[in-house]
């Protein structure tokens, strides 16, 4: 295996280019590295793309956030401001892992890895992130929803590179909130995730976006969700409606972390649960 | 060595079908080591099982292992599944 | 093999290693800094964790050609000399160790914790060391140890 | 060594200093099992069966061997033949022979110049399995048509016409148990399951061994009994034990999975084979799946009760799964599950069942934690229908000297009802259940135990003193040491250092496990102090021309015994030992014994546990633990081992558990699904330490160490059932069978 840490991501695209057996690309690693360690993965080539300038920064970008693709846990639950627009979104990729984790892992990293349990992915989605993709034939900007194209699969071309994430301007009177179930109360991978970000206006929802995560092969944006609470007030038909369409979206596995039935019903639970953090939020 | 003396050795349930059904044997001994001894030769049938380990409770004190412990006349004297732990 | 120049403790330390190699397989397997402990190698247990450029990370997370120009510190670097930090002190005092094979890192994560939230509160205490995983004390005079040496350090300041 | 009545005032015993061994564990300076490194040392992997049971028709190294780095490559044709038994089991655990009995069984190991480079050629090795069908579960196990482990396996116990995987059987009581429920007004039967759990040490095995053409070995690991592992690779290596030296490192945690051997016999025979020292370390899966876990459980309970709380009897069945090979702890589950209680009638029977899984091994207390969960959960149960209070009712039933113990023996002095006196005054159990909470309480009973023992105790002629006992410190054990001496030698605790002697250096001792250290060697140390001090006494009396009679010890001086005696300035210590050489050579004392007074026992927990109804999830409020400890040494870590159980108690009543896949592969092989309590999950762990003294140590210590995993599982469910209004009969208590549960009732 090669190790490389190139200083741009023209650089790191070349290098990926020109790898003729399997690469990858390294950011906080907290998943690489597991890969590498379990031997699932055996790539011929490290791009380390944590020396390219700019990766740490965030920066302000049209009332939003553009978020460097190796600003760690740490870093971006620096940022007040962003942490003030978008709470959603930093309790989320706050809540993968440990602190030791939370000092490396990246929204970048959480989102290649594509696992449909990642906990920032549906927060991400449910804000309207886009993903800034860097390829051989330049940049494109991709709805974070489209890059996860089933478990542990991307719809990046072969040398594509993610750079950064935007979140868009959060604008007034919105508001967002990620909840996740496990069995304890940190370490574990969600069983089930929902996400709910949401505008108001007065007492009504304006718009809103729910998505939910480990109930499908990709993160859901489930808008039937959505419009359940739109031009509601949260009462209690509309979360009933809200909880029964979020279960109805889901197409779940059993496995060793949660079985059809219980995903299902948590789905549910879960989107009502944050659909009123998000309220809540919103309303200031 | 004290004198050989009387006992009631009590055996655990499943072991009653090699001692001829009966859940109590009187032996002659002093020790321990006497006692089990005596008891495999009064049911040979007992043998495999004791060898395999056994403990030994004399008056509510439980011997793990050794076969030189006194066991005082009168005493209540139970053989048990061999003891050791985590 | 790579070569790394980068700081341990304070020291400026030189290593070769494989790619593959970890920051934690070339601390203790390189440099004989064998306070690192390898309890999961995944990032789960937190009996690696050693702070690079002030963070505190999973070392067995963290390719060892990661550390070229780093700081890291060890569990090997919170003593000044012969005089325990007061957190180590703490743990002597309360007991809160068995075994001992999770104290550095824990002592590591705790470090890094006191130095960025001087007065923490039991649940953030329980909280952030939720990563560094023991098995024989239940916690109770871990976290015990750590909110006495955050009271004793804050009135030393 | 009979319990000394007079001993009651304690200049050390009871107070709380720093453990010795504590500035190298807080600096990263002690040396753990993977922490040692010998020059020249190679590094070893070990390949592992991806099935759960399948034929080994032939393995091919030829391709690894020449692989870049390898130096050696064993398979079990490298081990002992001919062995028979206990050690035959022990070398089909450690490699398999003609067939691998589980996911993870091992089947060649390579060393290499590095790590990785083993690891890289492990996957040259090419074995030709012949997959066969497999069985996980013990119930399954049990019935007619499942797969066969082992033709003959079944020890001389087993009733005839059994399934060949049920290897053990057990059956005692007294009484007449249907005419007791005949006797009873509410009598409750249920089933109930445990699913297998693991120790967790957080310190993975590892060891460095050497062994020369002379066949002389040198084995550096970590353990929790050195001696065994010299024993166990003497065997398995067809040699003798005695020409294995093996030093005890510091260790990170056992809990009864360090009692085996795993790895040590593999490291030697690759050390013999390419003559360089091999380390080898397991992985943190390699621990999941190829060491031993505890056994999992299925329990049929029936228990009569009368209104006012008598319990008239009660009846356990307790199928117990323990992997691949015979020795599950069924015999002790069953044994454990009614001795709190003193029973006119009662009947327990147990079964010993294979399944492809790993070996069970001993995790504190084994079998008693699961039996506890089920007979605890009925007796709650009771209490819940004819509502009572269930510590009254524990009171009104509890075993005490003199009563008939459920196994048949007659209760020495035990605590049990202190413990449940205590629990009854705590302020726990008067504050008010919180809302959409529950409160659980439950007993708990371990037996503890002797064992063979030899503690050394040189004195330096500075007047300080060498103690080197046999038993790995798995628990803060050196500090108790260092005060049991130093009490009885009456001179400063640090002027003790207590070290743990390797397997030449010191006579055989068993096994760290059974809670026997602070007992045993704590034992054997005071023994040990007052042969030494009969030493003093007389080199003080050859000084002083008297009698030695003449001479007696206190407070780290020897003293005329009175005015007839003479008058002499009494001696010191420090003062007779710097002259001993020229007064008679060195001052050493010792004991050596199986001593066979271990005192039993019981604790109380009480717990309170709120459940989410909407998700199933649970959280740990407030949790008390109450135990009988005889006298507690150390204080500090007489409540770390309350504090620990405890805590081991609540993952395995919650999330903890080997998942096995339709496959036969364990489907969680690492901390992040297989879930032990992180600091969040747990509430500060109050204790309260009983102190009923053992009459067989001088002190009155008592086990305290496994006893602590007793309760818990039944507290917690107990805590849950009441919390959800609906009986939780399986562990763990994972929110998606809270949440069935739930749906179902």
């Amino acid at each position: 295996m090669q190790y490389q840490a190139p200083d741009s991501f023209d650089a790191a695209v070349t290098l990926l280019n020109a790898e003729q057996g399997m690469a990858r690309v390294l950011a906080g690693g907290t998943d690489v590295l597991v890969q590498l360690r379990a031997g699932t993965v055996e790539p011929d080539l490290i791009v380390d793309i944590k020396r390219i300038p700019g990766v740490h920064d965030i920066t302000a970008e049209d009332g939003g956030w553009r978020i460097g693709a190796a600003v760690s846990g740490v870093e971006l639950n620096a940022h007040a401001d962003l942490c003030a627009d978008w709470p959603g979104v930093a309790e989320a990729h706050d809540l993968i892992g440990s602190t030791q984790v939370q000092g490396r892992a990246t929204l970048t990293g959480n989102l290649c890895t594509a696992s449909p349990a990642a906990d920032s992915v549906p927060a991400m989605v449910a804000a309207g992130a886009t993903a800034r993709v860097q390829g051989s034939n330049g940049t494109r900007d991709v709805a974070v929803e489209a890059v996860g194209t089933g478990p542990f699969k991307v719809s990046l071309a072969q040398g594509e590179v993610i750079t950064s994430i935007f979140l868009p301007a959060r604008g007034a009177n919105g508001g967002d909130a990620y909840l996740r179930f496990i069995p304890r109360t940190e370490m574990d991978i969600a069983v089930v995730g929902a996400a709910v970000s949401l505008t108001l206006d007065g007492d009504k929802v304006a718009s809103a976006r729910v998505s939910l995560g480990a109930v499908a092969p990709t993160v859901l944006l489930v808008e039937g969700a959505a419009n359940a609470i739109i031009g509601t007030s949260l009462d209690d038909a509309a979360m009933d409606k809200l909880a029964a369409t979020a279960s109805a979206a889901c197409n779940p596995i059993s496995d060793k972390r949660g079985t059809v039935e219980f995903r299902t019903k948590i789905a549910g639970v879960l989107a009502k649960r944050a659909a009123k953090i998000a309220y809540d939020r919103a309303k200031g | 060595m004290s004198q050989k003396h009387k006992i009631e050795v009590a055996l655990w349930g499943g072991l009653k079908p090699f001692a001829d059904g009966n859940d109590k044997v009187e032996v002659e001994a002093a020790t321990t080591g006497q006692m089990l001894a005596a008891v495999i030769k009064k049911h040979p049938a007992l043998e495999d099982h004791i060898e395999a380990g056994v403990s030994v409770a004399v008056n509510g004190r439980v011997i793990a292992s050794s076969l030189t412990e006194p066991i005082p006349e009168g005493a209540e004297v139970v053989i048990i599944p061999q003891l050791k732990g985590g | 093999m790579i070569h790394v120049t980068t700081t341990i403790n304070g020291d400026e330390t030189e290593f070769v290693c494989d790619p593959r190699e970890t920051l934690l397989d070339v601390l203790r397997d390189r440099l004989s800094l064998t306070g690192a402990k390898e309890g999961c190698g995944t990032g789960d247990c937190g009996a690696c964790s050693v702070t690079v450029d002030g963070t505190v990370v999973c070392s067995c997370l963290v390719l060892g050609a990661e550390a070229e120009g780093k700081e890291i510190g060890t569990v090997e670097g919170i003593a000044t000399g012969e005089d325990l930090h007061p957190i180590q002190q703490k743990f002597l005092d309360h007991a809160a160790l068995q075994c001992g094979i999770c104290t550095p890192g824990i002592l590591v994560a705790t470090k890094a914790l006191l130095e960025k939230h001087p007065d923490p509160t039991e649940t953030q205490v329980r909280y952030w060391l939720a990563g560094n995983l023991c098995r024989c004390t239940g916690y109770d005079k871990i976290i015990r140890a750590v909110m006495d040496a955050a009271k004793d350090m804050r009135s030393a300041a | 060594m009979a319990f000394d009545e007079a001993k009651k005032d304690f200049n050390l015993i009871g107070t709380r200093p720093a453990r010795p061994d504590g500035i190298d564990k807080v600096t990263g300076r002690a040396q753990f099992g993977a922490d040692k490194a010998a020059p020249g040392q190679l590094h070893a992997a070990i390949l592992r069966s991806p099935h759960a049971h399948a034929r080994i028709k032939s393995i091919d190294t030829s391709a690894a061997e020449k692989a870049k780095g390898v130096k050696g490559i064993v398979t079990r044709a490298d081990f002992a033949t001919g062995l028979k038994g206990e050690m035959w089991n022990k070398l089909e655990n450690v490699m398999a022979g003609e067939k691998a009995l589980y996911d993870g069984h091992a089947i060649a190991a390579v060393a290499a110049t590095s790590a990785l480079a083993a690891k890289d050629a492990l996957k040259l090795i090419k074995v030709d399995f012949e997959v066969l069908d497999h069985v996980t579960n013990v119930d399954e196990s049990m019935k007619d048509g499942a797969p066969v482990i082992r033709e003959g396996a079944a020890g001389p116990s087993t009733p005839e016409g059994m399934h060949p995987n049920v290897v053990g059987f057990y059956s005692s009581g007294h009484g007449d148990v249907d005419a007791g429920f005949a006797d009873a007004d509410l009598v409750i039967e249920d089933t109930f399951t445990t699913e297998a759990t693991h120790q967790g040490y957080i310190e993975p095995h590892a060891c460095l061994a050497q062994m020369g053409k002379d066949g002389k070995g040198e084995v550096w690991c970590c353990t929790q009994g050195h001696f065994n592992v010299a024993k166990v690779c003497g065997h398995l290596l067809g040699t003798e034990a005695s020409q294995i030296r093996v030093t005890a490192s510091e260790i990170g945690g056992g809990f009864g999975g360090k009692t085996e051997v795993f790895i040590e016999p593999v490291a030697l025979a690759l050390a013999k084979k390419t003559n360089r020292p091999v380390k080898l370390v397991m992985s943190r899966s390699e621990v999941f799946r190829a060491s031993g876990p505890t056994a999992s459980a299925s329990m049929d309970i029936k228990i009569g009760m009368k209104k006012d709380g008598t319990m008239t009897a009660g009846r356990g069945v307790f199928r117990l799964q323990g992997g691949a090979f015979p020795g599950a702890p069924g015999t002790f589950t069953a044994m454990c599950a009614f001795a709190p209680y003193a029973l006119e009638n009662v009947s327990q029977e147990a079964y010993d069942v294979m399944t492809n899984r790993p070996k069970q091994a001993a995790y504190r207390a084994p079998g008693s934690p699961m039996a506890a969960f089920a007979v605890e959960s009925v007796v709650d149960e009771l209490c819940n229908q004819l509502g009572l209070d269930p510590i009254e009712v524990r009171l009104k039933n509890a075993s005490r000297e003199g009563s008939k113990a459920s196994f048949g023996i007659n209760w020495p002095r035990i605590g049990l009802v202190e413990c449940l006196e205590a629990a009854k005054a705590h302020p726990h159990y008067s504050t008010a259940i919180p809302e959409n909470g529950g409160r659980g309480v439950s007993c708990g009973f371990w037996f503890n135990h002797g064992g063979e023992t030899a503690v050394s105790l040189a004195l330096a002629e500075d007047g300080t003193v060498s103690l080197s006992v046999g038993t790995p410190d798995i628990g803060g054990s050196r500090a108790s040491m260092c005060m049991m001496a130093a009490e009885e030698l009456g001179i400063k605790y640090d002027d003790i250092r207590t070290t743990i002697a390797d397997t030449a250096t010191l006579g055989y001792n068993e096994i760290s496990h059974g809670s026997r250290v602070t007992y045993a060697s704590g034992l054997a140390t005071i023994e040990a102090a007052r042969d030494t001090i009969k030493k003093l006494c007389k080199r003080a009396a050859a000084k002083w021309g008297i009698d030695e009679d003449a001479v007696y010890w206190e407070d780290g001086f020897a003293k005329p015994s009175g005015p007839n005696a003479g008058e002499f300035e009494p001696m010191s210590l420090a003062k007779i030992a710097s002259k001993m050489g020229a007064t008679g050579g060195p001052i050493v004392g010792h004991y050596e014994a199986t001593p066979e007074g271990a005192g039993v026992s019981f604790a109380v927990h009480i717990v309170d546990a709120e459940v989410d109804k909407e998700t199933g999830s649970t959280s740990v409020g407030r949790y008390t633990v109450i135990q009988d400890a005889g006298k507690a040494i150390h204080p500090s870590y007489v409540e770390g081992q309350f504090q620990g159980g405890a805590a081991q108690g609540i993952g395995w009543a919650l999330n903890e558990e080997y998942i096995y896949g339709e496959d036969g592969r364990l489907q969680n092989a690492g901390f992040l699904d297989y879930r032990i309590p992180v600091a969040s999950d747990l509430p500060m762990i109050d204790t309260v330490i009983v102190e009923v003294p053992n009459p067989g140590h001088p002190y009155g210590v008592r086990g305290v160490g496994e006893t602590s995993i007793c309760p818990p599982l039944a507290a917690i469910a107990n805590a849950v059932s009441n919390a959800a209004g609906v009986r939780m009969k399986s562990l763990p208590m994972s929110p998606p069978r809270i949440l069935k549960a739930l749906d179902e009732a």
